[in-house]
């Protein structure tokens, strides 16, 4: 069989008689339509009011679609070349389009705050789709290379060229080429909503989720119930799809899903309570900056209590996410796919995409409630004077001390700590998964709300025993990030060694 | 017999057949597994009487792979015969091969030269290894746990570079033949082998640290899916099977074949746990003993594989029989210890090249049968920590 | 039409009270039956809630609404439990045919 | 001006998957057109500025009782396809009834002039409405725990499979 090369994905489409006559006739149209578009825009400037935004609107669409036109022309005259240069500038112009998304979606919201709500809201649901969509992508093509540096290989490493970073595009185009099959004897209505009962609550949540205390949709004080909630809802999705889909292992999978999440939810809440607690507010933001002075004042470190249910909060949201262990209701080696069976193409990536948003989100929430939300470990205070300062000073605060690329990062931290379970750990059974609820994490989580309850009446804020343990919890994380840090440059430094030379002298190409 | 009624299975395979929907009772499902399941190792088919998650019968249909080995048996000369053991137990069809020849051996009277039988050992043995590999790791894939899949096939990828190495081939070999092996072993095999050993001995440890002492691994697999040595006997389980439960008995050491009797090594068996390394939830029979078993006779695999590179004679690397191989009118039963249990063959001769008889016991035949009985009031998920533990390969069941 | 005030969402209420009598009087399911109970006290919900916000100003309707939320959740597990029972005892879900008396 | 579209938009949404309830024969459908009811509800509770209401909603109702409502189809349908159709005279009552009522109603709430509001609308927040939640309403309170307690207890009994139904395991 012959390979697949590059060239023949630059080979021109038009055949040499039809080339010409595109050509021309792209050629054409752009400067007619750029032509208009000039006469369109000398003629805005003897307007007024109404016609006159009108008038320019009218003039820039034409001027898009000259501009359009004409480099179709030259796409179409010159495939190799502007293919090559595609090629090559893939990356740089991939990241281009996601910071502009970014900007974008962003940008009018804190040039002007006092806008309308209504223009903020809606930027911010742009900003979330496109946040989740990329996020997605990127995590979708991590997760696999993650994988595939776990398990010895190398993972996707063709397309797009550096590390096969277009990997998740390439597989979003493809999914969205395949056949849309819906199984025989299935309920057609309620398999094809399945999908968006479980993508819409996945993304809607990241309207109430705080980048940071000023890049947020919407600071609701019930900002971490309406997170939960809407956590919770995506199982609908899921049931409904399992049962939908007329299949008796989609059926299992659906089920387990719903006994999975609704039992974990109660430990999710109990852990919720701690922070909640401590903060004494729902507001998001107003937990996040609570934890602004350096990493010691984190809520995990706080005291005994808040680690442990950090810990129990990480292990819930496991769960809530169906990632592993507890990845049961789509058990490949149980129940085929699970829910997931009979989907295929665009529908079964809404699923996927849902999975990722959720696990973001879940990472970002344990990082806001307990890990100094969008703080870096230095305290806020050293910062203070960069935040008031001009532009690059303003700029540098957010990069080094607080900021949404500290959340973005530390979400993808604990995205990072799923997959990284996820190729490790074996899957849990379903009664061990129900013991784990209600013979562990509840009693846990119960006591550990007793406890917090008694530390915050009787130990007060500033006491001896109150500044040690937090010192000790805090030296505590510090050791085990130390520890975490200090194996991965381990295993970077000596890989050959861990994994023998005989088998990376085996290797292709060594 | 422990549970008469069972064995009964024409009598309630039928009922579970026969069941309709309707009549079952209002928590029961009929649940197909297989022929096309990630967790059913080939093309087996389960048929499953489910109360929700709780499996309450497990029937085993087979037949999916039938490719009539043992009438193309009757129907060519047994030295055409071996590229059809090949696809028997295609994890391990050294092993296959050497069984064949050795019944064709013991009916022709043919001798076989000591290099031969010790590049036969070398070959079986490393076999067994990459096939207790793939056994380990599509075990650690049923349970969930992907990565051991990818090691256990990074390790394998190398034993069958050494067979590619040898004779030309990655899976099926056509290696060992009557009277010898068909090439001698190439230059610079032996050392490549010991590199191998080094290389590969530790990583046991290894994948013990990571897959058989993990605690959710043991918690799936430990005491689950027990068979009694005296079901293990009763059924006829051989191999990891019914070591796993805890009887000593392996054909290399029991009735040793080929050059056995002058290696040393040990039959590990299943033991309950508490003592040594094995941990306290475990049972002797149970899936994780059957499994650990493997782990054990991949090092014991190694130790006769060093012995074998010490003590390798020079000399013919084959008895090449004159013109065409004639079996007598006799009858021969030889069982050899795949990595599965006892492979058997039965060939009749009447005088001619082509036998006119050939049988073949499968272990994994025979190991399939407990299922039904082992897969009672079981959850779902431990039909696959039992599957994967018996690790049946479909070309041999269905043959 | 465009200030929005109490009337309209009674009308809403009175509509989905409407919708759920009809659900639970005929549904031949009992599951059916359980989600008209649920529409009718969503009804009700909106009612009260709409009654503190534009009449009262004080908590009670919000604190009402949110106990008939707690109310119909425990409602639904115990009706759960005993349709699952039902089931198993008649072999199916129509409330009609369980007009005996003898388990 | 917001206000009322939101209201008209979420209204239409209510209405319509409440109405879709009463035209489901499926009772999975029914699940899902209340998944649309009661999601409309907690939005329009957010309309009315009570936030924490809403979520709580979303939380109990939609995430909670609705997936106990579709657990127990699934469980109790063995033959999910089984329609059960009301019979057309059960129908044609129910709907004159209801038809009548609605009528009524509607004309009743029209025509109701509703004195005035006695205090300005605020802003419930969270904090406020805990207060008065262990404050007035403590006692209500208290007793919705302890039927919560019952409940548990009721459900967990009622759901336990009987004694009878063992016996056919032994054979």
């Amino acid at each position: 069989m012959a390979e697949f090369t590059t060239e023949d994905a630059l080979r021109s489409r038009w055949s040499a008689a039809a080339r010409p006559r595109a050509v021309r006739w792209f050629s054409g149209l752009g400067v007619v339509f750029v032509l208009g578009a000039a006469a369109l825009g000398l003629l805005a400037t003897r307007l007024t009011g109404m016609s006159y935004a009108v008038a320019l609107a009218v003039a820039v669409v034409l001027l898009l679609t000259g501009g359009s036109c004409l480099g179709a022309a030259v796409v179409v005259q010159y495939p190799r070349a502007v293919g090559r240069l595609l090629q090559r500038l893939g990356l740089p112009l991939f990241l281009l389009a996601v910071a502009a998304i970014i900007v974008v979606a962003w940008a009018p919201v804190l040039l002007w705050p006092d806008k309308p709500l209504i223009v903020r809201d809606v930027l911010a649901v742009v900003g979330a789709v496109g946040f989740v969509s990329l996020f997605a992508s990127f995590a979708i093509w991590w997760e696999r290379k993650v994988a595939g540096r776990i398990q010895s290989r190398l993972g996707p490493m063709r397309v797009g060229g550096w590390h096969g970073w277009a990997q998740s595009i390439a597989d979003g185009l493809k999914l969205f080429q395949k056949e849309d099959i819906l199984p025989g004897g299935g309920d057609a209505v309620l398999f094809r909503m399945a999908a968006y009962v479980t993508f819409v609550p996945a993304l809607s949540l990241f309207i109430a989720l705080p980048f940071s205390a000023a890049w947020v949709g919407r600071d609701l004080d019930v900002g971490l119930l309406l997170i939960v909630a809407l956590f919770g809802l995506g199982v609908i999705g899921v049931l409904l799809g399992g049962w939908a889909s007329n299949n008796k292992w989609s059926m299992y999978g659906a089920m387990r899903e719903a006994c999975q999440v609704i039992s974990y939810e109660i430990p999710l809440g109990f852990s919720l309570l701690i922070p909640i607690m401590v903060a004494g507010t729902l507001r998001l933001t107003t937990i996040g900056e609570l934890q602004a002075g350096g990493f010691w004042t984190w809520l995990a470190f706080r005291n005994p209590f808040t680690l442990i249910a950090a810990l129990t909060f990480l292990i819930a949201t496991l769960a809530s996410c169906k990632r592993a262990p507890f990845d049961l209701p789509e058990a490949e080696s149980e129940l085929v796919a699970g829910y997931m069976t009979e989907y295929s193409g665009f529908r079964w990536a809404l699923f996927m995409f849902a999975e990722y948003a959720e696990m973001f989100a879940a990472g970002a929430l344990t990082a806001i409630l307990f890990f100094g939300a969008w703080h870096s470990p230095l305290p806020a205070a050293w910062g203070a004077a960069w935040a008031t300062g001009p532009l690059w000073q303003q700029a540098l605060h957010g990069v080094v001390f607080s900021g949404p690329l500290w959340l973005i990062f530390k979400g993808i931290f604990f995205v990072y700590v799923q997959i990284w379970l996820r190729w490790t750990l074996p899957r849990i059974r379903l009664d061990q998964v129900m013991h784990a609820c209600v013979q562990f994490m509840l009693p846990v989580t119960m006591v550990v709300l007793l406890a917090q309850t008694f530390w915050q009446l009787l130990v007060p804020a500033g006491s001896v025993l109150a500044v040690a343990l937090n010192l000790a919890c805090t030296v505590l994380g510090a050791l085990v990030a130390l520890g975490i840090a200090s194996i991965a440059v381990y295993g970077l430094r000596y890989r050959r060694r861990l994994v023998g030379t005989l088998v990376v002298d085996h290797l292709p190409g060594s | 017999m422990p549970d008469a009624p069972l064995t009964n299975s024409p009598d309630s395979l039928a009922d579970v057949e026969r069941v309709v929907p309707g009549e079952l009772r209002t928590e029961e499902m009929l649940l197909n597994m297989g022929p096309q399941h990630p967790s059913t190792h080939g093309v087996l088919r389960l048929v499953l009487r489910t109360d929700g998650e709780l499996v309450l019968e497990a029937v085993p249909h087979i037949g999916y792979l039938h490719r009539c080995a043992e009438k193309i048996g009757e129907s060519v000369a047994s030295f055409q015969f071996i590229p059809i053991t090949d696809r028997l137990d295609y994890l391990a069809a050294m092993i296959n091969n050497q069984g064949f020849s050795l019944a064709v051996e013991k009916l022709a009277g043919l001798e076989v030269p000591e290099r031969a039988r010790y590049i036969r050992v070398i070959m079986a043995e490393l076999n067994r290894i990459a096939s207790h590999l793939v056994s380990f790791g599509t075990y650690g894939l049923d349970m969930g746990a992907f990565t051991p899949f990818l090691y256990g096939f990074r390790e394998r990828e190398y034993i069958l570079d050494l067979f590619e190495a040898a004779c030309g081939a990655r899976l099926t070999y056509s290696f060992i033949t009557p009277g010898g092996v068909t090439q001698d072993l190439p230059d610079g095999f032996l050392d490549n082998l010991a590199r191998f050993l080094d290389y590969f001995e530790p990583k046991i440890d290894e994948y013990n640290d990571l897959l058989s002492f993990n605690y959710i691994f043991i918690k799936r697999t430990a005491g689950v899916g027990v068979i009694s040595p005296e079901d293990a006997i009763a059924y006829g389980l051989t191999g990891p099977c019914l070591r796993g439960s805890g009887v000593k008995w392996d054909l290399r050491r029991c009735m040793p074949y080929e050059l056995y009797d002058r290696f040393d090594f040990e039959i590990p068996v299943g033991v309950a746990g508490g003592t040594d390394r094995i941990p306290r939830e475990v049972v002797a029979g149970d899936s994780w003993s059957r499994y650990f078993v493997r782990m054990q006779e991949m090092k014991q695999s190694v130790r006769i594989l060093r012995q074998c590179v010490q003590q390798l004679p020079a000399g013919e690397f084959r008895n090449k029989p004159k013109g065409i191989l004639k079996l007598p009118p006799k009858e021969v039963y030889l069982e050899v210890e795949g990595a599965r249990g006892q492979l058997g063959f039965l060939v009749v001769g009447d005088g001619k090249a082509v036998p006119r008889r050939v049988k073949i016991r499968g272990p994994s035949f025979c190991n399939l049968a407990i299922t039904k009985h082992v897969c009672r009031q079981v959850l779902l998920a431990d039909i696959a920590a039992i599957l994967g533990s018996i690790d049946v390969v479909m070309g041999e069941v269905d043959r | 039409m465009l200030a929005i005030g109490l009337t309209h969402y009674l009308v809403l209420a009175a509509f989905l009270f409407c919708c759920g009598l009809y659900v639970m009087a005929t549904k031949r399911n009992a599951v059916g039956i359980l989600i008209g109970a649920e529409l009718v006290l969503n009804a009700a919900g909106i009612n009260l809630v709409a009654f503190s916000r534009y009449e009262t100003g004080l908590a009670d309707g919000q604190i009402a609404a949110l106990f008939i939320i707690v109310l119909a959740a425990a409602e639904a597990a115990i009706a759960i439990a005993i349709f699952v029972n039902y089931y198993r005892l008649l072999g199916t879900i129509d409330p009609d045919a369980g007009d005996r008396l003898r388990g | 001006m917001y206000e009322a579209i939101a209201f008209y938009l979420l209204a239409a949404v209510v209405a319509g998957s409440a109405f879709g309830c009463v035209i489901a024969t499926n009772i999975v459908r029914m699940a899902l057109c209340l998944l649309g009811t009661l999601g409309g509800v907690a939005l329009l509770y957010f309309l009315m500025a009570a936030n924490f209401l809403g979520v709580v909603q979303l939380i109990v109702y939609a995430g909670g009782t609705l997936i106990v409502i579709v657990f127990g189809v699934m469980l109790t349908s063995r033959a999910a396809g089984v329609r059960l159709r009301p019979k057309r005279s059960e129908a044609l009552a129910g709907t004159l009834i209801c038809i009548g009522l609605l009528a009524g109603l509607v004309t009743l709430l029209v025509r109701t002039a509703w004195p005035a509001a006695q205090s300005e609308a605020q802003a419930y927040d969270v904090a406020w409405l805990g207060n008065e939640l262990l404050s007035t309403y403590l006692v209500p309170f208290e007793m919705v725990s302890v039927l919560l307690l019952a409940v548990m207890i009721g459900a967990a009994f009622l759901a336990q499979p009987s004694g009878k139904d063992k016996e056919p395991e032994e054979r």
